[in-house]
C-alpha cells in the first residue's frame, strides 16, 4: 500500500475509490485512473483482478528482462500471473463479466449524468475509440464505479443529462472524484462526501448537475484502510 | 482462499426443495460423495437439473431411488427403471430437453444471456407452446436461461483459490454448470497448494466456487 | 476390418454404413447397430469420433484392467483415446453437433416415413427414454444415416408417415436396413439397393411405405472396402 | 491428419473481397506471419472481424496501413490514428461492436445457435435498428450470429491432426474464431507429433482446424 500522503488528484481518487474493495473481491480496473487503485490495496485481500482479455488474478507489471509476450492486460501491457490465476477465453471472460461474476468495475468517464448515466466510449466526430469492453462492464458488473477528474478545461463532467452518447442505460453505483463522492439514486445525485480540503460550496460550485445535499457532508477519510 | 468444508457441512447448506444442478454424464463425473450425503440425510423435494438419470446407483440414481427428488430436468432417462416407475406413479416430474439445449441453456444463466435460439426441437413436441423468433430468414426456438440454487460439481484438481480441473470425459457438464448455481460446491478428487494448477490448465476459475470438499482424512 | 462373411443383420447394416464414411470424417455413431460401424473401418482412414459427453477421437474398449473411470463414451461404456483425440465439454461438443462441425451421425430408429423424419426417442405410454443427443445430433449434423433392421414383429418400420413423435423436422439422408437402402428426397423414399439375396418385391412388401423404384436395383456391394 | 503449409500458400487461398476473422488482443494472440504475408500481397477489399485494430505495427493494423482492408469490426479503434484517419477519410467503413457481444456473435455462429441475446447495448446507439426480445419479463437486444471466409489463428502448440493449444493471455479470440471461420488456418510457434498434446490441454480440437502453416526452415 503506498504511503497517505496523496495530493495527486489521481492518486486521491485511486486510494478513495480502493476503500470500496472488499476482501475475495473480483474486480476488473479500466485503463488511466482505476489502473492505480490496486496500488493501494494490501494483498492479504485475496482480491483478483480480471482483464478482458482473459486473465483471472492480474499481478504487477514484471521488471524489464522478465516480460512475456504472451501475457498481458487489456492495454496490451505486460503483466504477471498473481498465485491461483487462471485463463479464460474472450467469450468466458464476457460471460464472467455479462453474467454477474464480476463484482466490482471501476471506469473512467467523459460524463455522468443526474440519471446516473456513464458516457465514457466516443465523442461524435472527435474522438471514436469504440467501446471495447465498457458497455458490458458497466452493463454486467454487480457494481460500477466511475473514477475521474472532476472537470475537464474547467468544465464539469457531471451533467444534467449526457450529450454524449451513453455507455448503458444502467444507473452507475458510485461516481468518485478528487472533490465528491458522488452517489446516484432514482431522487438524483446525492453528495456523501467532499474531497480533501474542498467545501461543499466548492463542490456544488464545480458540479454542472443538481446534488442532493441531506445533513453534514463529511471529507474523505483517506487515512483508512479497507 | 477457500476454506474446504466437510460434506455435511455442505449437505446442511442445502434445504428440502431447493434446485439443484448436478454434473456427470450415465454418473461420470458425479459428485458422488454429496450425493450419497444428501440421500442419507433424507432431502426431500429436490428439483434435480442433471443432464441424465445415469442408473439406480449412480449419478442422481441415489437421489431417485431414495425419495429425494420432486422434478427432474434432463435430456435422457432410459435406463433408471427406478426413475420411470416414479414418473409413472406421478411421484416425479419429468422435463425432458434435448441435451444440446439443455447446457446450452446453463450456460446462458451463467453468462448473462437472455436465453437460447436454437434449431433443436423445432416441428417437435419439444417446440409446443415455445416462442419461436426469426433471425436473417431461419427459424429457432427461443429457449430459456436455466438457473438453480446449487451446483454440485466433481473436479479432478482443486487448490484453495477454487480453481479446478477435470479428467477427460468427466469434464462433461461440470464446467458449464459451475457457472450457473447461485451456489457452487466442488468435490474434487484432490486439493493441492495454490500456484501448482497452471493458469492454462485451469478449466473453472476459483471465482465461480463458494465451497471446496475436503476428503476424508 | 472384419472379414466379409457377414451373415447377421446387424453386421450388413454396420458394414453397409461403413462405406458412406470417408476419410477424415468427424463421426458420431449412436448406440446399438451404429456403434458397429467402426469395427469395419480401417484405422489408416483418419476418420475421429466424436461422443456427446465429449470425447473426440474415441478408440476401442480398452482391454481388462486397462480401464478408467473418467473415459468413457455416450452409453458410459469404458472406451481409450486415439492419437490426437481430445477432450471438449459438454457445451463445446453440442456446438460442434449444432455447428455443422459434425461430418455424419448414425443412429438407430422407430420409425422412419415417406417424408424422411426419424422417430426414436419415445413411444407414448410404452417407453419414454428421452432424446439424449438426438435431436440437436438429427438437426445439426452435416449428414444423417439412420440404421436400423426393416421391420420389428413383422411390422415395418419404413412408414407412410410417423405415428410416433418425431425427433427432428430435418429430412435424414439416408436409411440403411438388412434389407435395403433408400434415400428419402423430396418426392419420396428412393430405393437404391437391396440388401444381400433379398429381392425388390421382398422390399416392397416388406416396406409400409410407397417406395420409388427407379431402373434396376442393384444389391448392396458389401465386398467394396472404402 | 493435416500436412502443413507454407504462409504463401495460405495467403494465395485467400481472395480479394474476403470476409476473414482474425484473433488477437491489442495484437497479442494475432498470427503476425500471416498479417505481413496478406499486406505484402497486397489483398484489397478484404472485411476484418478482429476486436481491436491495435496499432498501425501490431495486430491488423499492417494490413490497414497497406490498404489492404474495407470494412472493419471490431470493438476499439483508439489506439491507431491510421485507421480513424481511413476511417474519417472513407475509406475504410468501421461496424463498431461491444466485445462480449462480438464474441459470442461469432461463437453464435459456429456453434449453430440463431443469434444472441444480451443485455449490453440496450438503451445506447448499438441498439439503434435492432429488434429486441422479451424473455421472462426483461428486454434484451437480438444480434446476429457472425461467421467469416476465413479464420486466421495464432496457437502456441499444434499437432498434425490440428489440435491447438494457447498460451496465457495469446489465447483471447482464438477458440472462438477457430469455431466460426468456413476455412480455418492456424499458425502455430510450434508443431509437435501427434499424441504428445495430452487430450485435456487441447484447446481446439483438429477437427475444426483446415490449414496449419510450417514454420520457416
Amino acid at each position: 500500500m503506498k504511503d497517505i500522503q496523496i495530493m495527486d488528484p489521481r492518486e486521491i481518487i485511486a486510494r478513495r475509490v480502493s476503500l470500496e474493495i472488499r476482501p475475495k473481491m473480483l474486480v476488473n480496473l479500466g485503463i488511466g485512473i482505476p489502473t492505480l487503485v490496486s496500488d493501494h490495496l494490501d494483498e492479504s485481500m485475496g482480491v483478483f483482478f480480471q482483464s478482458e482479455n482473459g486473465v483471472v488474478g492480474l499481478g504487477h507489471r514484471p521488471p524489464e528482462g522478465m516480460t512475456d509476450r504472451h501475457l498481458t492486460d487489456a492495454g496490451g501491457s505486460f503483466t504477471s500471473a498473481v498465485p491461483g490465476a487462471s485463463i479464460i477465453d474472450s467469450a468466458f471472460s464476457f460471460g464472467l463479466i455479462r453474467g454477474g461474476h464480476l463484482d466490482l468495475t471501476v471506469l473512467g468517464g467523459l460524463q455522468v449524468d443526474a440519471q446516473g448515466h456513464l458516457a465514457n466510449w466516443m465523442i461524435p466526430g472527435v474522438f471514436v475509440p469504440g467501446m471495447g469492453g465498457a458497455m458490458d462492464l458497466v452493463t454486467g458488473a454487480r457494481k460500477v464505479i466511475v473514477a475521474m477528474i472532476h472537470s475537464t478545461k474547467g468544465k464539469s463532467k457531471i451533467v444534467q443529462e449526457c450529450n454524449l452518447p451513453v455507455t448503458s442505460q444502467r444507473r452507475v453505483d458510485l461516481i468518485v472524484t478528487e472533490k465528491a463522492v458522488i452517489q446516484p439514486r432514482d431522487d438524483g445525485l446525492h453528495l456523501l462526501e467532499t474531497g480533501p480540503g474542498i467545501s461543499v460550496a466548492e463542490v456544488e460550485a464545480d458540479t454542472e448537475a443538481q446534488l442532493i445535499i441531506e445533513g453534514d457532508i463529511p471529507e474523505m477519510d483517506l487515512s483508512r484502510t479497507t | 482462499m477457500h476454506l474446504a468444508i466437510t460434506t455435511e457441512e455442505a449437505v446442511a447448506m442445502i434445504p428440502d426443495g431447493a434446485r439443484v444442478m448436478l454434473s456427470g454424464f450415465m454418473g461420470v463425473g458425479t459428485p458422488d460423495g454429496l450425493v450419497r450425503a444428501l440421500a442419507a440425510a433424507g432431502k426431500k423435494d429436490l428439483t434435480m437439473i442433471v443432464n441424465d438419470a445415469a442408473r439406480p446407483d449412480t449419478g442422481v440414481g441415489p437421489l431417485v431411488s431414495a425419495g429425494c427428488v420432486r422434478k427432474f430436468i434432463g435430456s435422457h432417462i432410459g435406463v433408471n427403471p427406478v426413475l420411470q416407475e416414479k414418473m409413472h406413479a406421478g411421484e416425479i416430474e419429468v422435463e425432458l430437453v434435448p441435451q444440446g439445449t439443455l447446457v446450452e441453456r446453463i450456460r446462458a444463466a451463467g453468462m448473462g444471456l437472455g436465453g437460447v435460439l436454437t434449431p433443436t426441437g423445432l416441428g417437435t413436441l419439444v417446440a409446443e407452446g415455445k416462442p419461436t423468433v426469426e433471425v436473417e430468414g431461419k427459424t429457432y426456438l427461443l429457449e430459456p436461461p436455466l438457473r438453480a440454487d446449487f451446483a454440485l460439481i466433481a473436479a479432478r484438481s482443486c487448490d484453495y483459490v477454487g480453481n479446478l480441473t477435470y479428467m477427460l470425459s468427466a469434464t462433461n457438464f461440470n464446467p458449464i454448470m459451475a457457472l450457473a448455481g447461485e451456489v457452487v460446491i466442488a468435490e474434487p478428487e484432490e486439493i493441492v497448494p495454490v500456484g501448482v494448477i497452471p493458469p492454462d490448465a485451469v478449466k473453472t476459475p476459483g471465482v465461480l466456487v463458494d465451497h471446496v470438499i475436503k476428503r476424508a482424512a
